[in-house]
């Protein structure tokens, strides 16, 4: 129900202002973007998809800063890490 | 024993019961491949017809004719829209019985095609179905011998049905069933999945999703006959993930095996555009509709020849190993999540995509 | 795909399960419930707890809109969906609800028109199309969703289109984690917190959970590292003797929410005084209704309903489950006489549901999944 | 020759000419079996499909699979209202198949089942249906050996649609075909006709119109083995009158055989309601369905053998020698009235009677 | 069956036959003019001229309400049907009538709601059915189906049914008679006179047809006995000089008619000042409008039609069939062109019209047919 | 279209008083009487129907008038007609 997927932003709709196109994978979807006026969203921005609608505009500092989070707490494993995909490809 | 795994012991238990068809009236979820599917097949139409030859509820039926072994199968078609990308109703009318009739490990001959026309069918689209259909046809050598037309008032069909049924000489004895998988198999997909079913949901436009996707309908019969010459005695089971997907058709497997089947994420082919459909409608594509993918279970230590022999025929290009059969949990399949964690992978429920086929 | 499979790499959550379990006291026990159905999914779906050690237990909050949907209401909205000219549209999650007398799906299969819609502006469309029918949106969900029921309403009012309305049924998660906190039969060490919720109204509307109650919560995104890494977040809480709220989805998460979506609902909706949900009871302001200004748009208003409260099955604990006192298999139904086939329960109907999520997805025990598949990995490999 | 009888030659150089689809759309038309069913299948079905097997549009295809001679058919059912007196789509859809294998000289050994379901469905009226074509399936000795079901959304069906398709085995050799009549040949009918296509039309109630009819619908497979036994050399066709009634039947014989075929009104057998039904509502019986009758054309000098071994057998005690074969005029039916005149019997143009099967 | 086969019977026919042809002067040719649809159906389905002399000559007449209505009307009929509430019922009959742009069947391939209906009767049984819909009875047909109709509206207006009206195509056979008796290229000896019609307006109505043109007619049943007897009474008056309307339908046909058909059709219907025959062009005061007291009936005034004249296809000669001035073979496209799959006249439709009656039942000259049928009877014959 | 079959009153109807049951051979249909409404009607009567209405009321003497007029005409071909039905039996 609060099913949310990041998109890419990749048109602006002719019919009306809070109509864009985003982008997840390669699949197009129009969303209305009303809900995000106060962005300045551009093309190329990501956004959180819900219900046809765009919910948040998605941070990708912030996106790093898990990330980075992550990387700094996995460091010892890493060795492990890449022997371990090594055996997985077929 | 744990609380917990008496719980679940009492609820596998109730699984293997009989099932009952509890629902006075037919929904959507019956024709969706499926729970309720299984469920009306066994308990109304097994439970009427009960004979040995319809029992192992495989594609197809193996029957004696005269003196050889002869696959029999039908399928009705009622996908909507008629015409989708990369196909339409003829072709995956043709495609699908011959596919059922190459997962019996039979050479596909004949056909007969049966059509329910809506009054107010557009006759140019009725030439442009049969057309498919001759083409397909040609495709996969099988002649379309006998045939019927009925025509029903506008509002009680969809524009055209068509059933198809179809005839095969099984030419090399093979034992293919749902029933012979084995613990140490390998699971195998014939390519990536999915693809019919989402360009079928796109192409309805219900929910104003775009993406570059064409089904996958194809005939599967000339790769299923490479891998059966090559490995006639160690191919267990083979079927057609159409309705219901790959993940029905392994719950079949397991229950007819009595064995587990192990899934590997990220072994599983499947094309990005059909994961973002997914992902954008939270389904999951392993429920998703193939035409022209099958699932081989296969001996495992010829699994790497079975794969090769795949990856030489242009239809099994992108075919991996997905999985393994072990003994336990018996009837069930699980998953090896790409994040490392396991889960169970059930029958359907409910119908995520109506009329994919 | 971009923001998502970073989030579901299996080296990094080894790595950070690692973490996880140096983080945690050995014998104590720390239960932390996430709040959203979209969690609970999320672990169940990509076998989270396998990263867990057993000292960790998480259990499943009240955060999905479809189980705490109390049948009275389902009754009314296939009341409406039975009128002659009415076209009922609702998202695909709602139609094998039971209601006290079959579910949408039962309904439509006795003929009334009811159409899965991906958006309500989908339904919007409908409306559109069909001048000469009723078109009713059936309006359910959290924060997360009210904004998009309100923004397609805006759009009704301004094309001053006649035929549309709206079946509200949005409710409100903080009077729910209110109600559950206040709940005597509960020990919980934690909240998960709903991360699309939160997109909505932000994160200081959970700051008297930390100040009042206690309890840390951190706002977590959907991913599966996103909720590893939040109860990594919470044990270090724990640990350091801290109580606060924090943000792990600040990716998507503002930390005063969508201003825009909190004065659509504003302008829509008002808060009913109390609204029942399945298993919780009657809690007060806990739900949006329409406000009298669009009162044309309001289903309520336009359709003569029955209204009708019907108790629960006397089987049904659900209550129990959403309040996270019983795990699911606890329940004495659970996967004999409820299952997703034929649900008693709500929990059992949406994929979010936690008793759907644990039949569906974790049916074993994690043991024997696991052994299952370790141990023929190897052999079946060419 | 007359100006009249140029005029008449020249019509018929016209009938003869390659049949071309005019409309744009289907119409109910196309599916009553008449001429406008004929155009179809000829203009769009055989011109896509062209193969020999197909070509001469029997009831069935004979094939060869592996060493023998296979009967291959396919029918859809659609007729409503579905259960009627005297049956169902059940029996209907069994002995419907049945008939058309036992009219290519075969023994019917195995069918198939494809459904198509309409949302909202009764499941108590679908296990009727299926038990009903279980006991048919006993009656005529043959396996429900695989099937199929789909369920399309409510408004794109009418409850249940049935697809059978059949296999028989042809034991002896016997060549039967529409164009194998010849002058002198006797044709037999082997009972009343237009029971079923008028149990129909007042199960519709469209019409406000009572009879005690009840609907022909029975397997044809023993009575035309014992025929086939006793005169395995001097049968030439055998055709179920269905859609379109004898009349059409024998259009398509005379049509293919290049000969006329004369009939007797007299001795044409047809119950006095089903008379009283034609009379009410302006239709011939010669037009109107039978589901358990068929006609036999037979070698003149073993008529009366044929019409002694038909009626032994209590689904012919009936049976009747209905006209004779001529040489000219050819390719027409001309039909011996009661009155004392003749007249030509033509193919049926429209649909008088909806979805009799 | 009862006053049926006693009027099939062959023995009597031979009987019959050998009466005609002593009643027939050598040499000479007698044209008598069988105005009803019905007989020409009669005298082709039965092989009735296999029982006549070569010197009698039966020509069709004007008496198929389907052959008469012009395309302008069907399309207007059309046009109704095609509103969206409307569901258009119709004698199956007018189903495959071609109008300027296609026929009935046409329409309901596209889309409208059209029902065969087998009584006007049942026309109102489907409007009390649909409350919500305009049920529309196309009425066709001559003094024998019109007082039909007048008995359905006065029963519709006596229960005050809204939603049903009556598209009134209603013909009269006596002024279609006089403008063939005024057409210049016709040379007729006598009359077969319509049996059913006359059941409702009575044999008077055709006395100027011996008075004034001194041609005999004989009202006759429509079994083929009937038929021929009615021609033997025709060659008698000739023979003996007389020029009498004759009765020899009287079991049916009371000579004054049915008053309460009359009085129905008086009340419910008005003449109409002219009226379009296909083929036949504008004749006056031979059709029937809805009288304006059941104007709510009355289609005409319910909707509205856009009442364009269509010119006859150039290559059509229907008017000369109907006229009797053509065999139906005589026409230049009959048979090739124009066949009942593909008809260009209505006479191709409706199996009262000649040319379909011919192309059906009588493709064969009748030399040929006699001997196909004489030759192999015995032959085949156990 | 003016096709008018005889058939034989059984039945007078429940409902309203204009409904009558006809049989024709065995067959039975509704009809409307209403315009035979000053003919007296009775079960065992006949009518002519037309479009589901009684159109007019048989007289059984009219119809025997014809049979005998034709009895009249044929006499010398009876013995004829005999010796050819006996033939038909097959
Ligand atoms: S098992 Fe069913 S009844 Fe029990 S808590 Fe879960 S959903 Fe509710
Ligand atoms: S053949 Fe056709 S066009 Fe010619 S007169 Fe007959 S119906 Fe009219
Ligand atoms: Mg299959
Ligand atoms: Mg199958
Ligand atoms: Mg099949
Ligand atoms: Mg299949
Ligand atoms: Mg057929
Ligand atoms: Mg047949
Ligand atoms: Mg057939
Ligand atoms: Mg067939
Ligand atoms: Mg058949
Ligand atoms: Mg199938």
């Amino acid at each position: 129900m609060c099913l949310g997927i990041p998109g890419e932003l990749v048109e602006f709709g002719q019919e009306h202002e809070d109509l864009a196109v985003v982008d997840v994978s390669g699949v197009r979807r129009r969303v209305n973007v009303g809900l995000l006026a106060d962005e300045g969203l551009r093309p190329g921005d990501w956004v959180l998809v819900h219900v046809g609608f765009a919910l948040s505009k998605i941070s990708e500092q912030e996106a790093q800063a898990v990330l980075d989070y992550l990387q700094g707490l996995g460091q010892p494993y890493e060795d492990e890490l890449d022997a371990l995909r090594g055996s997985d490809i077929v | 024993m744990t609380r917990e795994q008496q719980v679940l012991d009492r609820i596998e238990r109730m699984r293997r019961r009989k099932p009952v068809v509890r629902e006075e009236r037919i929904t959507l979820a019956h024709g969706a491949g499926g729970k309720a599917t299984q469920t009306l097949i066994e308990a109304v139409f097994l439970e009427a017809f009960r004979n040995p030859m319809l029992a192992p509820l495989d594609d197809g039926a193996l029957v004696r004719l005269g003196d050889g072994p002869v696959a029999f199968t039908t399928d009705s078609y009622v996908v909507s829209p008629l015409f989708f990308p990369g196909g339409d109703i003829g072709d995956l009318a043709v495609n699908g019985t011959v596919n059922d009739l190459a997962m019996c490990g039979a050479r596909p001959v004949h056909l007969s095609a049966g059509f329910i026309l809506e009054e107010g069918f557009p006759v140019a689209d009725l030439r442009r179905i049969t057309a498919s259909m001759a083409a397909a046809a040609e495709r996969a050598q099988v002649t379309i011998v006998t045939g019927d037309t009925k025509v029903v008032e506008r509002g009680k069909a969809d524009g055209c049905y068509v059933t198809t049924a179809g005839v095969g000489v099984v030419e090399q004895p093979v034992t293919l069933s749902a029933s012979g998988a084995r613990p140490g198999d390998a699971v195998i997909v014939s390519g990536p999945i999915g693809a019919h079913g989402a360009a079928i949901m796109l192409a309805r436009d219900d929910f104003g999703i775009e993406a570059p996707i064409t089904s996958d309908t194809a005939p599967l019969h000339g790769i299923v006959a490479e891998l059966l010459k090559v490995l006639p005695r160690h191919v267990r089971t083979l079927r057609d993930a159409t309705r219901g997907g790959v993940a029905t058709v392994l719950n079949e497997v397991a229950r007819a095996s009595e064995v587990a089947v192990v899934l590997d994420e990220e072994r599983i082919p499947v094309h990005p555009e059909v994961t973002g459909v997914c992902e954008l409608l939270g389904l999951d594509p392993l429920y998703v509709a193939c035409e022209g993918r099958f699932v081989a279970v296969v001996d495992g230590e010829h699994a790497g020849q079975a794969l090769d022999t795949l990856r030489a025929h242009p239809l099994g290009a992108e075919a991996a190993i997905a999985g393994t059969v072990t003994a336990d949990p018996p009837g069930l399949v699980l998953l090896r999540t790409a994040f490392g964690g396991t889960r169970v992978v059930d029958v359907l429920v409910g119908d995520p995509l109506p009329r994919i086929c | 795909m971009r923001f998502v499979d970073e989030y579901r790499d299996a080296g990094r959550a080894r790595a950070l399960a690692g973490r996880i379990a140096e983080r945690c006291r050995p014998g104590r026990r720390y239960t932390f419930m996430e709040v959203c159905g979209g969690h609970t999914h999320t672990i169940y779906k990509h076998g989270l707890e396998d990263h867990l050690p057993s000292e960790v237990n998480l259990v499943h909050g009240p955060g999905c809109p479809v189980c705490v949907i109390p049948m009275g209401r389902v009754d009314d909205a296939i009341h409406i969906a039975r009128q002659p000219d009415v076209i009922m549209t609702s998202f695909g999650d709602m139609m094998r609800v039971p209601g006290g007398s079959g579910s949408f799906l039962d309904a439509k299969a006795a003929g009334a028109d009811i159409r899965m819609v991906y958006s309500p502006l989908d339904a919007l469309k409908i409306a559109r199309a069909n001048p000469d029918r009723r078109v009713v949106f059936m309006a359910i969900g959290f924060e997360t969703t009210a904004p998009s029921t309100a923004m397609t309403v805006l759009r009704a009012a301004a094309e001053g289109l006649a035929n549309f309305s709206v079946f509200c049924n949005h409710v409100m998660i903080i009077p729910a984690v209110k109600a559950i906190l206040d709940s005597p039969d509960l020990r919980l060490d934690g909240f998960i917190g709903p991360g699309h919720v939160s997109a909505v109204i932000g994160c200081r509307p959970y700051e008297f959970i930390a100040r009042d109650y206690g309890k840390p919560l951190v706002v977590a995104g959907f991913e599966p590292l996103d909720i590893l890494t939040s109860v990594h977040m919470l044990l270090g809480q724990l640990a350091e003797g801290r109580c606060e709220v924090q943000n792990q989805y600040a990716r998507v998460v503002p930390w005063d929410g969508n201003s825009i979506a909190l004065s659509a609902m504003g302008r829509v909706m008002r808060l009913r005084p109390h609204f029942e949900w399945r298993g919780l009871g009657f809690i007060a302001h806990s739900a949006l209704a329409m406000a009298g200004e669009y009162a044309a748009f309001d289903a309520e208003r336009v359709f003569d309903l029955p209204g009708l409260r019907v108790a629960d099955p006397k089987s049904c604990q659900c209550g129990e489950v959403l309040k996270g006192v019983l795990k699911p298999w606890e329940c004495k139904v659970f996967g004999t006489a409820c299952t997703p086939e034929t649900p008693i329960g709500t929990c059992m109907v949406s994929s979010e549901g936690a008793c759907a999520a644990y039949y569906n997805f974790g049916r074993f025990s994690r043991e024997q999944m696991s052994a299952a598949a370790r141990e023929p990995r190897e052999a079946g490999r060419p």
